[in-house]
């Protein structure tokens, strides 16, 4: 057993690598980070940033080959998951630690049905007959909010609309009252309003259940309102480290501030133009020698485009990758001071 | 200028795949082995002539040399029943079967393609119309077929065009019969192709570009053939790629029933059905013709799933 | 030649590698006998007899597959001599022949029967004969009896002509005056003679006086056929018109059972051959009642009723035909086999498989590929080959240019190398003549003194001509130059610049040997006349009419099996109504000279006027005669009684396994010389009738 | 869905019957008839022929009377094989057809699904490589090559096995293997792609994400979806193998439908050679439907109206 320090999750250093026909791509080069019981973390970044490689290797999901963890532990509750043999893994795969993905309507099997794919977690994790499995099937179904779930657990995915879905998804994940659940961007497929349903009943059943949660997602707005903190990934690296409330009061990051800056705020002046970081996201097989960020950069120099920048402490819970992290939290408090923004005032962001 | 992004998206389209082409070693070498093969059948037949004096029918008036003979360093790779050196047949025939595979592939590229596009396009009542029409041609027994057009059209009857190209091509009556077998081969391909070009624009045409393009009021043959059909390319070549070889090994069924290619023509098909007979005696008969033989369909395969992987990165179909 | 070399070192791995693997398989087999051979432990012949039958009506099938089953199954009047094929008494014990040489008497031996222990008499004969040419039954072998009189007429459902007071009109009143001309050749025999000639032969009936009767007009049974014939000739249509017509009957056939065991044949016209066609197939006895009872079912297992050493047992089309020992067989205890798998099958490489893996005893002629030949010769035990009554020619379309000159045909014959053909498809002889070499040897002296006198004018032998006739390339450009082709030097080779290659094909069905032989011809014409000649093979159906109705250009690969043993049956190919020589060539004088000497009795003299037939054809050069065929023909060695003759055809009941080994066929060059004492024994008796 | 299947099954009737028409033309279109022969018949003769079989009727009268007969399912009786019925020929020789069609089949289906399975399982593995190349090598070898081959080695020279004709267990083993060789590396290459495309789709992730096993992730969660390709080759595969594979008939001489329906069409047995096709349009379009069908109950989206 490994010093947990109360944490549920320990990562340190996770290198997950790729190798492709382009050369190897470091989808994520030396995470780290930790998440208390009962916490919740929030993963933002661009498509490509390494966040979801990084939580399927915390569930050893990586395709092997092409891809590898190279190096890095993962200590899910005291124990290396790294190191654990794949049966063993699978014992904590949904049962301890449970996945939402992103796009519901895929990610259900098409051929089997819903109570199915429930039962089959339960009768494995739980060891349920099929009668027990199916009641709890059912009730897990009733508990995700799925009307008239008795009947519909015998349905085929595609009979569900792609909320609905989602909720099975949930309601799966759930069924074996994981210690962890790791959402994968669990709103990005769907409408809006549904969106908000979702985030509503994952907050509600974590808040009833104490379940520990990772929540990935590429819209910021989305972790504002859940989150203990957050984690800003860019092309494999970990870019900002802070709790929620801090990351967006003062981001020590330019590419935090500039996420931040390119969420659409109704309260905007009608007329000027939505802010957006300019340039593409990097090519993660072939980046540059310095700052990733820095071809992007408004504020990148020369010492961005020569040299890797230092992963600073701003202070004991916020972290920023930049050579000018300091300057650009000192600026961020201006800014934020001049904006006379109160603390209640960012609970009632618009996105929040 | 929208137009030029375009091209310009669509050539490097175009060059990634030639990229991942040549990343796959298979494909490359089904590549390789094809271009060796091409230049060796079409220069090879005057090399040997030219250096040995052996051509593909001569048989020599020596009555004791008339008799197979196993490799040597003057016939390569052995002589046939007749005497007649093997190598030379060899790329003789490879003229023929890549000619039949090639120009079989293309009648079934052109009607394949503009039936299927056709009928998936306009739907309904129509598409139901074309593709039972398909399947009643793929049901009627198409030796039959092959019998009735060889007799109908073969030799003296064969019509002006037949003729003319079979004069271009540089001999009388033997080629003119081979080019009626290209399109009995090729009338009887196109029909599964017809049904893949047919399911691609099925998924294709609800698409937003067409919409688009129905909406500019652009007309239906130019939507079906500017717009839908470049776009099923991809499978469309792939599948194309496959059916050269089973276009060839058709031809080599026919060979074995006695219906394909004209003595003293020979194709790698019946070739190796000759040579099958004396395996037991003369192997070299068989071995030669049938390793080129497979060699080829094993690298047009390779490189058809090459193709296939570097055109459709995403969607790994059969 | 870089890349050839690579190329080549590739394959020539993979070679080496396979031929090691080969040889090192092929030197454990024993060396005595070709493939499996072990003595049979049942007494049952396992052979392979050729496509499935058509039929197993013998009036019906008329392939040699079908006659080889039908020899087991059925037995005529006369059975085929297990090594000449001359005819021997079979249900007949002896015949006689009237001496003007158009009536046969047949003696029936008295204790023939049926598989079902019917007793066999002449009266199932008549039956048989009717049958056979009956309008309804259709068979394609009709015309081999139209030799018999009204027979013909009956097939065709013609009708006689009766005028008022009674009397049928007589052909010879209506003999059209071309004909006459044509038949006044100066070997014709008055016909009186052969009418008051035949009156009086074998026991005197009201049928014989009958049929000896001159013979009645007839004209066509169908109405709109009959108007066209009336139309051509205004002397029979003023004679008809009005009269009553009487459909020929079966009745009428010339056929008549004189008792129970006496048959009588008569025939229009003499006929001295028409013995040899007695065995065939055609006239094999049938059993009426259970042909009457069971109707088109009458050939199953079961209902079928046989007349020959064997009866049918098992029936699976496609796989296997059984026949086993018929114990009521006039001859069963001689009856050497307990039964014959017969087993229909095309593809010679699976045959020659089935052959080596010692799964059946022998097959039917042809299966040996030339190429397997070099090996399989050495087992002298196993391997026959023989000459055939079969040739291998090239039709000639003779009424379209260039073929149309007499002097391109012969240059065409002349530069095939016959020898080299020979040699390369290792079994047929070379052929100068068009009747095949070495199978009529009456027949080969005759022709000898014939053709040595037509030759005497050109101061050169008979052989020497022959000689050249069968390779002469300077002659050959020479008369190819002289046609208006100048044939001339070029390189090392010849070319012929004006000859219209595009005019003439080389025409042939599908096969294996004969595109083999095309080939060969092709490269032939190509080195000696700088002549490149096309190819186009056909499908069979296709090739047929396309080349029986002359519609090719040029040369259309032919060959002729005899229906018997007689050069008749090949000299016939080109008497213009039958025209199967395909070649668009008619002459009366040809067809006035085959009539009379199939009149003529005196054998010499007809072999003789048929040999004068053949010289014209040769001189003409219709055809380009290639090869005498060869049976190419394997069994193993403990089979005996089984000989390589010329149609190879088996008179299955002189067939027996030998299971000692050392009485096997070892090392016999040709088994028709080799006596085999019980077989010897088994002929002698069976002739023996023959002297009563 | 039965609405739908009757309907497909009311639909075969009219295109079977067009099918025969097609083909009818292309006979009548060919040169040559049953009855010629190498030699040419007298015109009397002929003509007998022509009114036995009623070839001397008009052709339209001809096609009425083929037709009325072949709606009452009577295809009459065969040209070439004297008194026997169509339907009796093809009752009596498509169970051979069918025993080694289908026997290969399941012998294909057996080698392929386990080679292809595995070698998606084991994706580039040296299993990967050197089961597709023999793959490969099976869908470049002529069967009239292969069939040859395997009767060299094993029956002339082991003598393990008879190298032809039909007649006990043996006799199978190499035709089933020569018919099976082409259809196993077709289903080993359909359900190796099949498989790595499913294997790469969500619900295997969110399968594994459960924490279950590969196998029961393989057979209960890919398995399905990655066999459909597998699924619409056995349509036209199976129906193709049932009405008999021509070479390998002929090679071993096995009294099989294909060999008889090929020589029907060389010997213009034009009843035979309708009665065949009629056979094979329906047996093929029957097994079409099967697969529509099947597809149903694979995949519970497709539903058909």
């Amino acid at each position: 057993m490994i010093e947990t320090n109360g944490h549920i999750l320990t990562v340190n250093d996770l290198r997950t690598y790729f190798q492709t026909e382009d050369g190897v791509v470091k989808a994520v080069d030396g995470i780290t980070f930790t998440l208390a019981k009962g916490e919740t973390l929030g993963i933002v970044g661009e498509s490509g940033s390494g966040k979801s490689v990084t939580n399927l290797s915390i569930m050893r999901l990586i395709p092997e080959p092409p891809g590898k963890i190279v190096s890095g532990d993962i200590i899910f509750d005291g124990i290396d998951v790294r190191k654990l043999s794949i049966d063993d893994v699978r014992s904590i795969r949904g049962k301890r630690i449970a996945m939402i993905f992103q796009d519901p309507m895929t990610s259900l099997n098409p051929f089997l049905k819903i109570s199915t794919q429930l039962m089959e977690v339960t009768e494995l994790h739980l060891g349920h007959t099929k009668a027990q499995a199916h009641r709890h099937a059912v009730k897990m179904l009733e508990t995700v909010g799925i009307p008239d779930a008795a009947n519909r657990v015998n349905s085929y995915p595609h009979e569900f609309s792609g909320g609905m879905r989602q909720r099975v998804m949930i309601a799966m994940a759930l069924s074996c009252d994981p210690e962890l659940l790791i959402a994968d961007e669990p709103t990005t497929a769907l409408d809006v309003t549904i969106q908000a349903q979702i985030l509503e009943l994952i907050k509600d059943l974590k808040a009833r259940m104490g379940t520990s949660v990772i929540l990935i997602t590429h819209d910021l707005g989305v972790v504002a309102g859940m989150t203990d903190k957050i984690i800003v990934m860019y092309a494999g690296k970990v870019f900002e480290q802070a709790p929620t409330r801090e990351l967006f009061a003062t981001p020590a990051n330019p590419y935090t501030k500039g996420l931040l800056k390119s969420v659409p705020d109704p309260a905007h002046e009608e007329g000027t133009e939505l802010y957006q970081i300019p340039g593409l996201p990097p090519d993660v097989a072939h980046l540059p020698p310095g700052c990733p960020f820095s071809p992007r950069c408004e504020r990148a120099e020369d010492v961005c485009h020569r040299e890797f920048p230092p992963f600073v402490q701003i202070n004991e819970n916020h972290w920023s990758l930049c050579h000018f992290a300091k300057e650009v939290y000192a600026e961020s408090v201006r800014e934020r001071a001049a904006a006379n923004l109160s603390e209640t005032q960012i609970e009632s962001h618009p996105l929040a | 200028m929208e137009q030029q992004q375009e091209v310009v998206k669509g050539a490097s389209l175009w060059r990634d795949a030639w990229k991942r082409l040549l990343k796959n070693k298979l494909a490359v070498f089904g590549l390789a082995v094809m271009i060796i093969m091409v230049v060796a059948v079409t220069v090879g037949p005057a090399i040997i002539r030219w250096t040995t004096g052996y051509t593909y029918d001569f048989i020599p008036p020596d009555g004791d040399l008339i008799k197979s003979f196993p490799p040597s360093l003057q016939h390569p790779m052995g002589t046939d029943d007749s005497g007649r050196d093997i190598l030379a047949r060899v790329l003789q025939g490879g003229r023929i079967s890549l000619m039949v595979g090639v120009i079989s592939t293309l009648v079934s590229l052109v009607v394949g393609v503009s039936y299927g596009a056709t009928a998936g396009y306009l739907g309904g009542k129509i598409d139901n119309f074309m593709m039972r029409v398909v399947d009643i041609i793929y049901a009627i027994p198409y030796i039959l077929l092959v019998i009735v057009l060889l007799s109908a059209f073969g030799g003296q009857n064969a019509p002006g065009w037949i003729q003319s190209i079979s004069g271009a091509l540089g001999s009388g009556q033997g080629l003119s019969q081979i080019i009626l077998l290209f399109f009995a081969l090729g009338l009887v391909s196109w029909l599964t192709m017809a049904r893949v070009v047919r399911g691609q624009i099925l998924s294709l045409k609800n698409q937003e570009f067409v919409m688009a393009a129905r909406a500019t009021g652009v007309s239906t043959p130019a939507i079906i053939f500017r717009h839908l059909v470049p776009n099923a390319l991809g499978p469309v070549i792939v599948y194309a790629t496959l059916t050269i070889p089973s276009v060839m090994l058709s031809e080599a069924f026919l060979s074995f029933l006695g219906i394909g290619v004209q003595a003293p023509f020979a194709s790698w098909g019946s070739l190796a059905a000759d040579g099958i007979k004396n395996i037991s005696v003369f192997p070299w008969q068989l071995i030669f013709p049938g390793v080129t033989m497979a060699l080829t369909l094993f690298s047009l395969n390779f490189l058809g799933d090459g193709l296939r992987d570097a055109l459709d990165p995403q969607t790994r179909k059969f | 030649m870089a890349r050839i070399s690579l190329n080549q070192t590739f394959l020539g791995t993979m070679f080496v590698v396979v031929s090691l693997f080969l040889s090192g398989c092929t030197s454990s087999a024993n060396n005595r006998y070709w493939g499996k051979t072990v003595a049979p432990t049942d007494n049952v012949l396992r052979y392979i007899s050729g496509s499935e039958p058509e039929s197993l009506d013998p009036a019906f099938g008329t392939g040699q597959p079908e006659a080889r089953v039908y020899m087991a199954l059925y037995e005529g009047l006369l059975e085929y001599h297990p090594k000449t094929m001359e005819p021997i008494p079979a249900i007949a014990e002896r015949w006689e022949l009237s001496p003007d040489g158009t009536e046969y008497i047949f003696h029936l031996r008295k204790n023939a029967k049926f598989s079902n222990g019917d007793p066999i008499t002449a009266k199932d004969f008549v039956y048989t004969f009717r049958r056979a040419l009956s309008p309804e039954l259709a068979s394609r072998n009709a015309n081999l009896g139209y030799y018999i009189k009204y027979s013909e007429a009956y097939n065709s459902g013609n009708m006689f002509v009766k005028d008022g007071d009674g009397q049928f009109l007589l052909a010879k009143d209506f003999v059209k005056e071309t004909e006459k001309k044509a038949s006044d050749t100066p070997e014709a025999e008055p016909e009186t003679k052969t009418e008051s000639a035949a009156a009086n032969f074998g026991a005197a009936t009201e049928f014989q006086t009958f049929i000896n009767a001159p013979e009645r007009l007839v004209v066509k049974g169908s109405e709109k056929e009959r108007a066209k014939q009336l139309e051509a000739d205004p002397k029979l249509k003023a004679a008809v018109e009005g009269k009553e017509l009487v459909p020929v009957t079966a009745e009428n056939l010339g056929v008549e059972a004189v008792d129970d065991y006496t048959l009588r044949l008569k025939l229009y016209q003499p006929a001295p051959y028409f013995v040899q066609l007695i065995p065939h197939q055609l006239f094999r006895v049938v059993h009426q009642p259970s042909i009457e009872r069971f109707g088109k079912d009458w050939q199953r297992v079961g209902n079928i009723v046989g007349s020959g050493a064997f009866m049918l047992s098992v029936h699976r089309p496609y796989d296997e035909l059984v026949v086993v020992k018929n114990p009521n067989y006039w001859d069963a205890p001689n009856v050497r086999l307990d039964a014959i798998e017969f087993y229909p099958l095309e593809e010679s490489t699976t045959m020659m498989n089935l052959y080596k893996g010692g799964s059946i005893d022998s097959v039917y002629n042809h299966i040996v590929p030339p190429a397997w030949l070099d090996e399989i010769r050495q087992y002298k035990s196993e391997y026959q080959d023989h000459p055939e009554v079969a040739n291998e020619y090239y039709s000639l379309s003779v009424k379209k240019p260039p073929m149309d000159n007499l002097k391109v045909r012969q240059a065409l014959s002349l530069a095939i190398d016959r020898y080299a053909l020979a040699q390369f498809r290792k079994t047929p002889k070379p052929l100068s003549n068009f009747t095949p070499d070495g199978i009529f040897p009456k027949y080969d002296e005759a022709r000898r003194k014939v053709f040595g006198e037509r030759l005497k004018a050109e101061n050169i032998s008979v052989e020497e001509w022959s000689k050249q006739r069968l390779f002469d390339p300077e002659k050959a450009r020479r008369l190819m130059t002289e046609a208006g082709y100048p044939v001339v030097k070029a390189g090392n080779g010849w070319i012929c610049p004006t000859f219209p290659v595009d005019k003439v094909t080389l025409n042939y069905n599908t096969a294996e040997s004969n595109k083999a032989v095309a080939e060969f011809n092709q490269a032939q014409w190509k080195q000696n006349l700088g002549i490149t000649i096309p190819l186009k093979n056909m499908e069979w159906k296709t090739f047929l009419p396309f080349r029986s109705g002359v519609q090719y250009e040029g040369i259309a690969r032919n060959a002729w099996v005899g229906d018997y043993m007689d050069p008749f049956t090949f000299l016939n190919l080109f008497y213009s109504p039958q025209n199967d020589g395909a070649t668009g060539w008619h002459d009366p004088k040809y067809d006035a000279l085959l009539d009379a000497a199939n009149k003529e009795l005196d054998e010499q003299k007809r072999l003789e006027m048929l040999a004068t037939a053949e010289f014209q054809v040769l001189q003409e050069q219709l055809v380009i005669p290639l090869v005498t065929q060869a049976t190419n023909w394997i069994k193993k060695p403990y089979v005996k009684g089984l000989y390589p003759n010329p149609g190879t055809l088996h008179a299955w009941k002189f067939v027996y396994l030998e299971t000692d080994p050392n009485k096997w066929d070892t090392n016999a060059d040709n088994l028709m010389k080799e006596s085999d004492p019980q077989v010897d024994e088994q002929i002698r008796r069976v002739m023996a009738t023959m002297q009563k | 869905m039965l609405s739908y299947i009757i309907r497909r099954l009311i639909i075969i009737i009219p295109m079977a019957l067009l099918v025969v028409t097609v083909t009818w033309i292309l006979i009548r279109m060919a040169p040559g008839s049953f009855y010629s022969s190498e030699k040419k018949l007298p015109p009397a003769v002929e003509a007998n022929i022509k009114k036995k079989y009623g070839l001397d009727k008009p052709v339209l009268q001809q096609y009425g009377i083929l037709m009325g007969n072949i709606i009452r399912g009577d295809f009459g009786d065969s040209l070439k094989y004297e008194g026997q019925s169509v339907n009796e020929i093809i009752r009596r020789h498509f169970p051979y057809s069918a025993t080694i069609g289908i026997l290969a089949y399941l012998l294909a289906l057996a080698i392929g699904l386990t080679a292809g399975i595995v070698a998606a399982l084991k994706q580039n593995s040296a299993f990967d490589y050197g089961s597709m190349s023999l793959a490969m090598l099976g869908l470049s070898v002529p069967n009239f090559v292969l069939g040859p081959i395997l009767v060299l080695i094993f029956s002339l020279w082991l003598f393990w096995l008879p190298p032809a004709r039909w007649g006990g267990a043996s006799s199978l083993i190499l035709p089933v293997i020569t018919l099976a060789a082409i259809y196993a590396a077709y289903i080993a290459r359909l359900t190796r792609a099949g498989m790595l495309e499913v294997m790469r789709s969500d619900y295997i992730r969110t399968a594994r994400a459960k924490g279950l096993s590969e196998w029961k992730v393989l057979l209960k969660h890919a398995v399905r979806g990655g066999l459909i390709p597998v699924v619409s080759f056995t349509g036209p595969a199976l129906a193709a193998l049932l009405a008999g594979a021509v070479v390998v008939e002929k090679v071993f001489a096995i009294p099989g439908l294909g060999n008889i329906f090929i020589q029907s069409i060389f010997n213009r047995d034009e009843p035979l050679t309708l009665g065949i096709v009629a056979f094979l349009s329906i047996l093929i379009m029957v097994f079409n439907l099967l697969v529509d069908v099947s597809y149903a109950f694979l995949d519970p989206r497709i539903r058909y109206e």
